[in-house]
């Protein structure tokens, strides 16, 4: 069923991004940050709640959101590679964050006017937790690119480690496609405009260049992920895994 | 002298000291150490619970404690800001904390081994927690005394979710319930040694209570919590571990084991299992962020200059 | 039952160490040391199997080896605490591989003697083992405490790291205890002098100092462990709790 | 001119070539890649495998696994072993394959994604490395010959054992099986580009046949791995995916579906998903065993001076 399938999509790339983001709690380089990040990977915990549990109820098998978060095995999960990527420093987190949201934001916008009332609910608080992180992550990335010399060069290198994870962000898969017809999602590749705008003024300001990418990496929507995922998944799914059928 | 008297009839009079105040260098010392000591306790404490969020067992628990870690931080930003009125700042303060020169509450020297150390550590810690600092909420510091207000309601808000949590363990599986069960066993008494010596044995604390920076002595207190306690673990259906532990109907209170007292000193001076990895981390965590810290000055540095060179 | 948990303390102590060891896998810093590692774990977890494969028929439940080594919840497990440290560096993983194989040279040593069958078929292939572990990883020490400045800092701060966790390898748990008085196994502190003996002639050499330990660390044999343990073990049993019941 | 025929003269009649023999540049060169290739390509095939040590489902899966990729390391010494033979160092090879001038086989850019990939790689890579190698056993120069005979007898051992274990999986629980199932679909076609593009496009093969440094063409190695491979993934009740895979009566073999060419050259020119990942771990191994490398060294330097004085 596509919209099931484009919905775990969507699930998935927020849980996964969250799960990152929470790896840094206590270990931020200034208290702001042990309050921030948390912010945000709450916020993407937050919409992949409401998206589980939207999945779940498509599918209707009875399975509830955290069967679907955590008893799912590596090669069903359908996160874009981006998200999975390990945290790395700081300047890759940022950066990660900025291409993300850069993305979700003109999305969660589009996805307003959804012809799922759920997904239309989900966009409308969405949209301002991306603008959110898109200004949060921004001004870091500013920052950094606009810094010192190690964090201009440390922000050079996240850019020519992560730029090449981003054109999967545009692609659809045919489940997505299909949604797309039917007007339940917006058309990935229709934000390439916003983003590029968003991505082209930090990275003006951050002193940054896009690099050309010759090979852009997809695969996760096919189940292909990087091999950090399945540590992850490891962590994350030990005690559903290990006290099956417990309530928690 | 007559300083002194003037200063502490102010505090007689409850009336609250504020930063820009006149007052006595001990008093400000004991104040400086008592709320860089509690700025600490919140940043280390979010060590032992953040070992468990890529673990959390649902994404509603996840959340949860992710939003309870973030609290943490954010009372540390708090007392550090109070602390930072007296004239210290939070970066000379950290750098205390990192040369061990500073201390923390030891109890987040034991490590986190299961999921129901989750709970338990809302329901016993943060139970503690809150006994101490009600009454500082009318600490005579003005500062601390509102910083306390704050953190007191979030903090009761942490100590009934950590109970909720237990409650679904004791009520669960079998294997889950001698999961809450280990989890009290280990934390019931380094909670109790939360509360410091014995009165007795309690240096700092005669002075304290004359400028009301401290309300109640260390035994007042650890009775209070036992008697709220002991009830709940009663509900939960779980034993706390205190053979000795038996309702004294004369006193109105529960009477209590011996504490291990070599045990409480053992922490407090850097032999618990994890005082090393605790520093260890923080320290971690500000080296490797260093570079960050300067590129922000770098940065608003540059910035300032741009602002000038454009007015 | 006594026997049955003083095996499983052995079992614990081999694989958690061994486990750690092929953590290195393919990031050794020499190709040499990418052979001498895997050497070392295979070493020590093919003892944890026939340790743990004893005690499955000890406990006489019909658990078998891998339920004993992957299906124990955190709590459970018996190791002492110094082989569940973190790799660390080079230096670190070096000298817990010495400070461990100086304490069950002798053991083994000792149990050669046992009144079990299956001991004393351990301890005669073990003990020539932990005889090759001592060489090579006190050779890897005295390198590295008098090599160049950077690597005796290292060395040191190995020493300070992991030094307070050595004492915990002289006490018997009453499991222990109770093996030791029936002539199973051989008791515990009479390794004292071996041990001192070996790793002060290596840190003569290696010009280190063994540090005052003011406060010994303890409590792997009653299952309380570091933060560390339980995150080795998500991914250990991750197959295991991930596929209940399936062969291998 | 002279020499040249005399050289292939000498290699015409199966004579083998020695470090110390005189031998044309090309041939010089041609070995130091491909033996460089070759021993790089142990090296980084030790990651992929690597990945899996930590969550092998048995003890007996864990250690034969750190067995096989100990072997890989092995493998690896002896080849640079026999490289070094021809003039260059070890550490030169290293350097330029974390440079990216220097290549190693590309199926290593191919995550592994589940404990079948284990079984897969060991069945279908171990498989087709042997096919490549058995030929080089007999090849020209000498050290690469006696190199390659041992690290055949090892191959054929993890091919077997890698067999076993898809054999258990595809035996196993319908999620194993599918498992296996699943990671035969991902590794077959990367596993028939081993053999190099189509004998029509492949540089080198001529001038290579010519020295006997190769014995069989890409595609006559190809043939054969599938003739051999395809009858054993029907045992197993697993399904090759190639829909144009069929019996051909009249050659002997079986007829196989087009590669995908644009794949194949996608990854060896840096775009698989890994090659960024495996050099990066590669180099960080290397970067962060410097201070190792190099205390080495100068304790060495202390000792021999230390001997020298006592002498």
């Amino acid at each position: 069923m596509a919209r099931l399938e484009a919905v775990l999509e969507l699930a998935d790339d927020h849980l996964i991004l969250g799960h990152r983001i929470s790896e840094w709690c206590g270990h931020a380089p200034m208290l702001e940050e042990d309050l921030a990040l948390p912010n945000m990977a709450l916020d993407l915990i937050g919409t992949a709640r409401v998206l589980y549990d939207h999945a779940a109820k498509l599918e209707g098998k009875g399975r509830s959101e955290d069967d679907l978060a955590m008893l799912r095995v590596e090669r069903e999960y359908r996160n874009c590679l981006l998200v999975e990527r390990p945290n790395g420093d700081f300047a890759q987190t940022m950066l990660r964050q900025l291409y993300f949201a850069a993305f979700m934001e003109p999305f969660w916008k589009a996805a307003l006017g959804s012809s799922d009332e759920i997904i239309r609910g989900v966009a409308g608080k969405a949209v301002k937790e991306m603008a959110y992180h898109i200004r949060h992550a921004g001004e870091w990335v500013i920052r950094l690119g606009d810094g010192t010399e190690e964090s201009a060069r440390r922000m050079q290198g996240a850019v020519t480690e992560l730029h090449r994870f981003t054109g999967e962000l545009f692609e659809s898969s045919p489940a997505a496609a299909a949604c797309e017809a039917e007007g339940v999602l917006p058309v990935r590749a229709d934000m390439r405009g916003d983003w590029d705008r968003v991505i082209g003024m930090v990275f003006g300001e951050a002193l940054l260049e896009q690099p050309d990418i010759p090979f852009p990496q997809t695969g996760g929507r096919a189940g292909i992920h990087g091999e950090q995922l399945g540590h992850l998944l490891a962590e994350m799914q030990y005690l559903q895994r290990a006290y099956p059928g417990a309530e928690w | 002298p007559e300083f002194l008297a003037r200063f502490q009839a102010r505090i007689d009079a409850e009336e609250k000291i504020e930063p820009n105040d006149a007052m006595p260098e001990g008093y400000r010392r004991t104040l400086v150490r008592q709320i860089g000591q509690h700025a600490h306790s919140e940043i280390v404490g979010m060590l032992p619970e953040g070992n468990w969020i890529t673990r959390a067992p649902s994404l509603k628990r996840k959340a949860a404690l992710l939003a309870k870690v973030q609290d943490e931080g954010g009372h540390g930003l708090y007392l550090y800001a109070a602390a930072e009125t007296l004239g210290v700042s939070r970066e000379e303060m950290t750098e205390e904390l990192h040369a061990g020169k500073a201390k923390y509450s030891s109890i987040f020297n034991y490590p986190t081994l299961s999921w129901a150390d989750i709970g338990t550590i809302g329901w016993l810690v943060d139970g503690a927690a809150i006994m101490n600092q009600i009454p500082l909420c009318r600490c005579s510091f003005g500062p601390y005394a509102r910083a306390m207000i704050r953190v007191c309601k979030e903090e009761s808000f942490h100590q009934r979710q950590g109970y909720e949590i237990v409650m679904t363990l004791a009520r669960g599986t079998p294997a889950q319930r001698e999961m809450a069960q280990d989890a009290l066993n280990r934390w019931w008494w380094p909670s109790l040694m939360m509360f410091g010596p014995h009165d007795a044995d309690s240096e700092h604390s005669d002075q304290s209570m004359a400028w009301k920076i401290k309300r109640f002595s260390n035994d007042e207190l650890r009775q209070k919590f036992i008697d709220a306690t002991v009830p709940q673990a009663e509900f939960l259906g779980l034993s706390v571990p205190d053979e000795d532990l038996k309702w004294n109907e004369e006193k109105n209170g529960y009477d209590h084991g011996e504490i291990d007292w070599s045990e409480f000193w053992r922490v407090v001076k850097g032999g618990g299992q994890m005082n090393v990895d605790r520093i260890r981390d923080r320290k971690a965590a500000w080296d490797n962020g260093a570079w960050v810290r300067e590129a922000a000055r770098a940065h608003a540095a540059k910035r300032a200059t741009r602002k000038q060179a454009a007015e």
